[in-house]
């Protein structure tokens, strides 16, 4: 049991399609359950990684406020390795297709201008997180391992994540490396 | 002195959310609010881009429901194009959608709620989830897999791939459906049909066992809304919009083309999801629900036999009438999950569902689109504005779960007025708020999608803010 | 030689007419010549201060080259403008000596009195301003050159000075 | 320019490539030698179709001697070089190249049309990372830049974010369209592919003969009709030949599922490649609505019925007629005029036979010139006709002869696009006499006068490969003069009507008929607001719907063009297959088999090998 692979994930400014890529494993999610012990994650109850800190920590999406980098550098620094995962990470992805426009035109034109909204006004309580330009996750903390691909191939993280757990460094190489 | 208790992030939901709870001095609920934190500006961004690429772009906004999108949006492009696609483009289309409809059903009962219902809500955490449910079931477990699988594969056969699929165009969809194809997922039908009534099984189980809870657990009236079919049976892929009262009498009944006449929305200034409502019930009079319960509300019956069946005794457990107990959303989601299988095989033996008659060109005719649609979690609206090139001037987005938003903060504040009475918080009490949440299976991802999580605190602040007492969340036995 | 646009492209607009005269007989001197089109639009811009789309177009179509490489070799190099400059150049550096030396004081103050940010030009089409980055005299830092004529160890005073001794 | 250096015949060159020993030719580069030898080299920029440029750096290779490394696509062979294209060093160098490309612009791959696996991608840029194993980007693109899209064009697209700045769109819009709108504007990270004066694309000198689309690399440019459709792996490419005109270009079609979704320049055929915006666009727009089955009237209003009910009514119509007279589209393929030609003049015993529209001038004028001649000859003369109107190609070839030096002389009354490129232009004089039908206005008469016709000869006499370029409605003065030119002075008809060529020769032209019934022959031709004289009876074979079929009193559905089998004779008079790309609706049939039929019907029955034995003696 404790030889098992400690693995915690989550999701920053993305679709949470990768973490449905990774359920896309299928019956081989059984299989991974026997040598990875999934620790924090959006589909468990546990809040956040362990202070005692994880083997493998997963961050699905782009960085694009305050409390995304929060959560960015929490994980960076309890998990040994942090796997980039999406194009979102990777890259950046559709999410910031945002930095073409300010902050103030895009809140306007959600909260403010849009059509079916009636006495709008600029959501601004101190519990929402300040927005920031969108930035992909290695800009913000050092990543050790990217899986492109929007989302990537289930093949893909199938992979990489029975190779972490098997100690190895996975490499994506013909159909597992996939942008698109 | 009054606490406010933070419960971040709601767990095992589709995005993250929060949700703070006031206690006044007494220990007793003052407020209790559903915060979405953030905001990803898909209104603005996709202004510029032309209307024929948004069934690509919006299908980003989730990645639990990408069909939903990638489907309304194409709808969109149809009215820009100011054509009906063939009927077999329809047809393909809404198997598609069938399939997401019960890959995400399924996932959310077996694996968002299932831990509640299977393994309790009182046990610990560390097991709360599908490990969990798979060493207390591995056998249920991997039905439930299967039965996701299953949905997944048809949005593969027809997009390509499962998550973000390349499928439907303007006009129509750009690939035939093979026969073998056709026949791989005919032959799934029968077991999958067997997963779903394992699933109706162990809920009817568990809702007999807490009938009480059933009954009291989140119970309020709204409106419902949801898309009918001319007999007013419950509808996923098109149709009309039936809008009911808190008696389940209809107010209005019009087209998806027309919404802006029907719905309006509301912005409170701690959640970046706005609240729609009914415009001449104004704002809140006018909520509703939508999703599951919402449609079986909005609607009268199921429109095919199995579904129909199970829909009379779903009536007859929350004793006929309005169904409004939150809790009743897993029982409904089950039912149309039962209802996409057979609509499935219904599309699946349609003499044209093999055609290759798929798709209608033509040029840019409206400079206005709206597309419409029930996705998993309720009615997705899109609505476009061109130029005479087709770039998108303007884009208006109104997602499923906004329509529950203010349902989510009412049926919180039920629980936890109930729950919390004062006392020692439990992480139990906790997870029973977040049941609610978790019952509406918001999709935050659509919504504006989540913010990263935050230490999972409970805190109590006095009234100046000053924090009293901190609650770390119980640390898994590892 | 290589065909160009099937008719002259009309001018646009908002342009002011152009008297081409002055153009066909510079277009004349290079009629024989191969590849001589920065020297033309070299001779055009001083002639016309600019280049008009309209002489653009007109060299385009006389010297058969094809629009969008006129285009394309006005905008490529700093020397040629596209846009009415003012009566007066004053090309202000602000490279490293004369930044260290107060060139940014000297900007503000320009920007003051002319009302112009750099690279613009005045309503009036007095002054153009341009800040340059050294112009190879940082030993009289910080410097400008108005209209050809180099000023050295210039103050904002200074600067206002030479300014009035322009107009 | 040539489009790829030509290798001129001297002696062999020795080299070695990866220590492989390689003769080569002398003016070959060393990515066309390594080509040869089926060494594969990564190219981006490069395109075999036109000049090379050099600019994207993937195609660096190591050679002994030289300082820097070179690029394979411009660098020439000489004897001696010892080249290595697969060292380690190489892959750094092309990984860096990708990563900077990469930095430039925002490459959105999840919804770019051209985006897909490394089994799939239509995108070039794509596959290279891919092979070269990039799974990020070193340095984060400028998203907050966000990059012009130009949608002002009515087939395709620009979205200068995926734009890689190769310049491919550039050479092929002046060496293969030779229409020169397309430039490098600005400079540095300002640098934009622009048109003209930086106009809007679809406000500019583009012609949208889409030349660019065809070779661009990335998704920069698109085609809206099949954006999304599919990728071209997802496609079945047929080469066919274009039925827009009488030129007969050679097109790839792409389909998915019997759906037309794409047209290509078939790089192999005659045009080199080269379409116009009819041919590659305008036959993918929406038509009219199909007809799908026979239609008889019936109490006035058009019914659906069954080819025997259909027949049986024109058959028995056509046996109790005075006089049938037909018309025919010239879009009909060879097999179908001789079919038609047969049946009215064997079968039905008249005359009364004609095309609906289209002419042919004489045709034995002197030595026939190809398609692919007009671009290398050095004095071109359009005579009567107006190419960049008719036959887009033959147009845009001979602007590209203009590039190269070539003089133009142009013989016509009114104006045409090629006006302003024109060395001499000649009036044509208006002599016909004001025009009765349409068919007398198709016989208008044009003189040239004996000075003007003077100054043509020396334009002609002074040039090494004149080709003369001449249309229909000329005086037979100016015919006859046409023969008197230089014997080296070769010619190619401008001919009106795709395949109004194979109809001549089957003894067709187009002039009035007469009979109290009309057999219409329209094919996938539609009514430019031309209506038909008003017969007793009248029998339309269409494919669309349209105000012929609508006045009819029966209608067969006929075959669209892409649907064809058989054969047509263009303006060159070569012979070319026509193939179908995709599948016709299951009630339509071939228009031969329907005269067929009718004729069994008639009494007087014509065989399929009747009508190939006529097609053939003609």
């Amino acid at each position: 049991m404790n030889k098992k692979v400690t693995i915690a994930s989550d999701w920053l400014a993305g679709c949470a399609g990768c973490h449905m890529s990774l359920l896309d494993i299928d019956e081989r999610l059984v299989a991974l359950l026997q040598v990875a012990d999934l620790q924090a994650t959006p589909i468990t109850d546990l809040k956040q990684p362990p202070a005692s800190g994880v083997d493998v920590g997963i961050l699905e999406g782009a960085v694009n406020n305050t409390a995304g980098e929060e959560v960015a550098r929490r994980m960076r620094q309890r998990c040994k390795i942090l796997v980039a995962l999406g194009d979102c990470a990777v890259f950046g992805g559709v999410p910031t297709l945002r930095n073409g426009f300010s902050c103030e035109e895009s809140l306007r034109r959600a909260y403010l201008e849009t059509e079916s909204t009636a006495e709008g006004r600029i959501p601004d309580d101190p519990e929402l997180a300040q927005m920031k330009p969108v930035q992909p996750l290695g800009d913000v903390v050092d990543v050790d391992i990217y899986v492109p691909g929007c989302p990537p191939s289930p093949d893909a993280i199938f992979h990489v994540l029975t190779e972490l757990a098997a100690g190895r460094q996975p490499k994506l190489t013909g159909k597992l490396l996939d942008w698109h | 002195m009054s606490k406010t208790i933070t419960i971040e992030p709601v767990t095992r939901i589709e995005g993250h959310a929060k949700v703070t709870l006031h206690l006044d001095d007494a220990g007793k609920l003052e407020s209790a609010r559903f915060h979405v934190n953030e905001f990803r500006g898909f209104e603005k961004f996709c202004e510029g881009r032309l209307f024929y690429e948004m069934p690509l772009i919006t299908e980003r906004i989730c990645g639990i429901c990408p069909v939903s999108h990638h489907l309304t949006s194409a709808k969109a492009g149809d009215a820009i194009l100011g054509v009906e696609p063939p009927r077999p483009a329809h047809l393909l289309r809404e198997l598609m959608h069938m399939g997401q409809t019960i890959q995400s059903h399924a996932m959310h009962f077996f694996m968002l709620a299932g831990p509640d219902l299977i393994l309790g809500a009182d046990s610990s955490p560390a097991l709360r989830n599908v490990a969990g449910l798979y060493q207390a079931d591995p056998q249920l477990t991997v039905k439930a897999i299967q039965l996701r699988k299953f949905g997944q594969e048809i949005i593969e056969r027809l997009g390509e791939r499962r998550v973000h699929p390349n499928f439907a165009v303007p006009g129509g969809v750009n690939k035939a459906l093979a026969v073998v194809d056709r026949d791989a997922m005919l032959a799934g039908v029968p077991e999958m049909q067997g997963f779903i009534k394992d699933g109706l099984a162990i809920l009817k189980g568990w809702a007999e066992k807490h009938a009480e809870e059933m009954r009291r657990f989140a119970v309020f009236s709204s409106g419902y809304l949801g898309l009918v079919d001319e007999n007013d049976a419950v509808q996923l892929y098109d149709g009309a919009l039936r809008l009911v009262d808190a008696k389940r009498k209809e107010l209005e009944r019009f087209k998806g083309a027309d919404y802006l006449d029907y719905i309006a929305e509301h912005v409170e200034s701690w959640s970046y999801l706005k609240f729609p409502y009914y415009r001449r019930l104004g704002w809140p009079a006018g909520t509703y629900r939508v999703g599951p319960l919402g449609r079986l509300n909005a609607a009268k019956r199921m429109a095919t036999p199995l579904a129909q069946l199970e829909y009379v005794q779903y009536q007859q457990a929350a004793g006929g009438g309005v169904v409004e107990g939150s809790l009743f959303y897993h029982y409904a989601r089950l039912i149309e999950a039962l209802y996409a299988l057979e609509r499935v095989q219904q599309l699946l033996t349609d003499p044209d569902i093999l055609s290759k008659d798929l798709r209608t060109t033509a040029g840019i005719t409206n400079r206005e689109g709206v597309g419409i649609l029930e996705a998993p979690r309720g009615t997705l609206i899109h609505h476009y504005w061109v130029d005479e090139n087709g770039m998108l001037e303007k884009v208006n987005l109104i997602v499923a779960t906004g329509h529950n938003n203010y349902a989510m903060s009412r049926g919180v504040e039920e629980v936890a007025r109930s729950t919390f009475t004062g006392g020692a918080v439990t992480e139990g009490m906790l997870n029973r708020v977040e049941m609610v949440v978790r019952a509406y299976d918001p999709c935050l991802s659509c919504s504006t999608h989540a913010v990263g999580q935050m230490p999972m605190l409970v805190e109590v602040r006095g009234p100046g803010n000053e924090l009293l007492e901190q609650h770390q969340r119980p640390a898994p036995a590892v | 030689m290589t065909n160009t646009l099937p008719q002259e492209k009309s001018a646009p607009a908002k342009e002011p007419p152009v008297d081409l005269a002055r153009l066909d007989r510079i277009l004349e001197e290079f009629k024989s010549a191969k590849g001589a089109l920065i020297p033309i639009l070299q001779r055009a811009q001083d002639a016309y201060g600019f280049l008009p789309r309209t002489v653009l177009n007109h060299i385009a179509y006389k010297a058969r080259v094809p629009l969008a490489d006129v285009y394309g070799v006005a905008t490529f190099y700093a020397q040629f403008h596209l846009e009415r400059r003012g009566r007066h150049l004053i090309r202000v550096c602000d490279g490293t000596a004369c930044h260290v030396r107060g060139a940014p004081r000297n900007i503000e103050v320009l920007e003051k009195n002319l009302g112009l940010v750099p690279g613009g030009t005045s309503a009036d089409y007095e002054y153009t301003v341009e800040v340059v980055y050294c112009l190879g005299s940082c030993g009289l830092a910080p410097v400008a050159v108005m209209d050809n004529q180099v000023c050295g160890r210039l103050t904002p005073e200074g600067l206002v000075r030479h300014l009035k001794t322009l107009a | 320019m040539p489009l790829e250096m030509t290798t001129s015949a001297v002696a062999m060159a020795n080299i070695v490539i990866n220590g492989r020993r390689i003769q080569t030719l002398p003016g070959q580069t060393v990515l066309q030698a390594a080509t040869a030898a089926g060494i594969k080299i990564p190219t981006l920029c490069h395109h075999p179709r036109l000049p090379a440029h050099g600019s994207c750096r993937l195609c660096l290779v190591e050679i002994e001697k030289q300082r820097a490394l070179q690029p394979a696509c411009t660098f020439p062979v000489s004897e001696g070089l010892v080249i290595r294209t697969d060292t380690e060093k190489l892959m750094v160098e092309r990984r860096f190249a990708l990563q900077m490309i990469l930095s430039e612009r925002s490459h959105y791959c999840m919804f770019c049309p051209a985006s897909g696996t490394c089994e799939n991608s239509d995108c070039e840029l794509q596959r290279l990372c891919y092979d070269h194993g990039l799974n990020c980007w070193e340095y984060t693109p400028h998203y907050e830049k966000r990059w012009p899209v130009d949608g002002t064009r009515q087939y395709f697209v620009m979205d200068h974010g995926r734009c890689i700045l190769c310049r491919r769109c550039i050479r092929a819009c002046s060496s293969i369209a030779a229409n020169h709108t397309l430039g490098v504007h600005q400079r540095g990270t300002h640098t934009l592919i622009g048109a003209d004066d930086d106009v809007p694309f679809g406000r500019s000198s583009c012609v949208s003969c889409g030349s660019c689309l065809q070779v661009c690399p990335t998704g920069a440019l698109s085609e809206r009709n099949s954006a999304f459709a599919g990728r071209s792996a997802d496609f079945k490419r047929t080469k066919a030949v274009c039925l827009g005109c009488a030129v007969g270009c050679g097109i790839e079609a792409l389909v998915r599922d019997n759906h037309l979704a794409r047209i290509e320049g078939d790089w192999e055929a005659a045009n080199g490649g080269l379409l116009c915006a009819a041919g590659r666009f305008e036959v993918l727009q929406p038509r009219p609505p199909r007809i799908r089955t026979p239609l008889v009237r019936e109490k006035g209003k058009l019914a659906a019925a069954s080819w025997d009910r259909a027949l049986d009514c024109v058959a028995q119509k056509f046996r109790k007629a005075e006089r049938v007279a037909c018309l025919a589209s010239p879009r009909l393929l060879n097999e179908s005029m001789a079919a038609l030609t047969l049946f009215f003049n064997e079968t039905m015993r008249t005359n009364e036979v004609a095309l609906l529209y289209g002419e042919a001038p004489p045709l034995d004028l002197g030595a026939p010139a190809g398609l692919a001649d007009v671009a290398d000859s050095d004095c071109i003369v359009v005579i009567g006709g107006n190419p960049m109107e008719h036959q887009r190609v033959v147009g845009y070839l001979t602007r590209r002869s203009l590039d190269h030096g070539g003089k133009l002389v142009l013989v016509h009354n009114g104006s045409t696009s090629l006006d302003g490129y024109a060395d001499l232009h000649l009036e044509l004089e208006d002599i016909s006499h004001p025009a009765a039908s349409p068919f007398e206005r198709l016989r208008a008469t044009y003189h040239l006068r004996a000075s003007s016709l003077t100054r043509l000869k020396h334009m002609v006499e002074t040039a090494e490969r004149p080709i003369v370029l001449y249309g229909s409605g000329l005086s037979t003065t100016v015919y006859v003069a046409m023969r008197t030119l230089p014997s080296r002075a070769r010619f190619l008809p401008l001919i009106a009507g795709t395949n109004t060529r194979g109809a001549v020769r089957l003894g067709l032209s187009a002039r009035p008929v007469n009979g109290e019934i009309l057999y219409l022959m329209a094919a996938d031709d539609l009514p430019d607001h031309a209506p038909l004289p008003t017969r007793q009876f009248t029998v339309v074979h269409a494919a669309y719907q349209s105000d012929w079929t609508d006045t009819a009193d029966v209608v067969f559905p006929a075959l669209m063009w892409a649907e064809k089998t058989g054969h047509v004779t263009n303006l060159e008079g070569k012979t070319l297959e026509v193939k179908p790309v995709m599948s016709a609706p299951a009630d339509v049939l071939p228009a031969w088999k329907v005269l067929l039929q009718l004729s069994e019907r008639v009494g007087r029955s014509l065989t399929y090998e009747d009508i190939c034995t006529f097609a053939g003696s003609r």
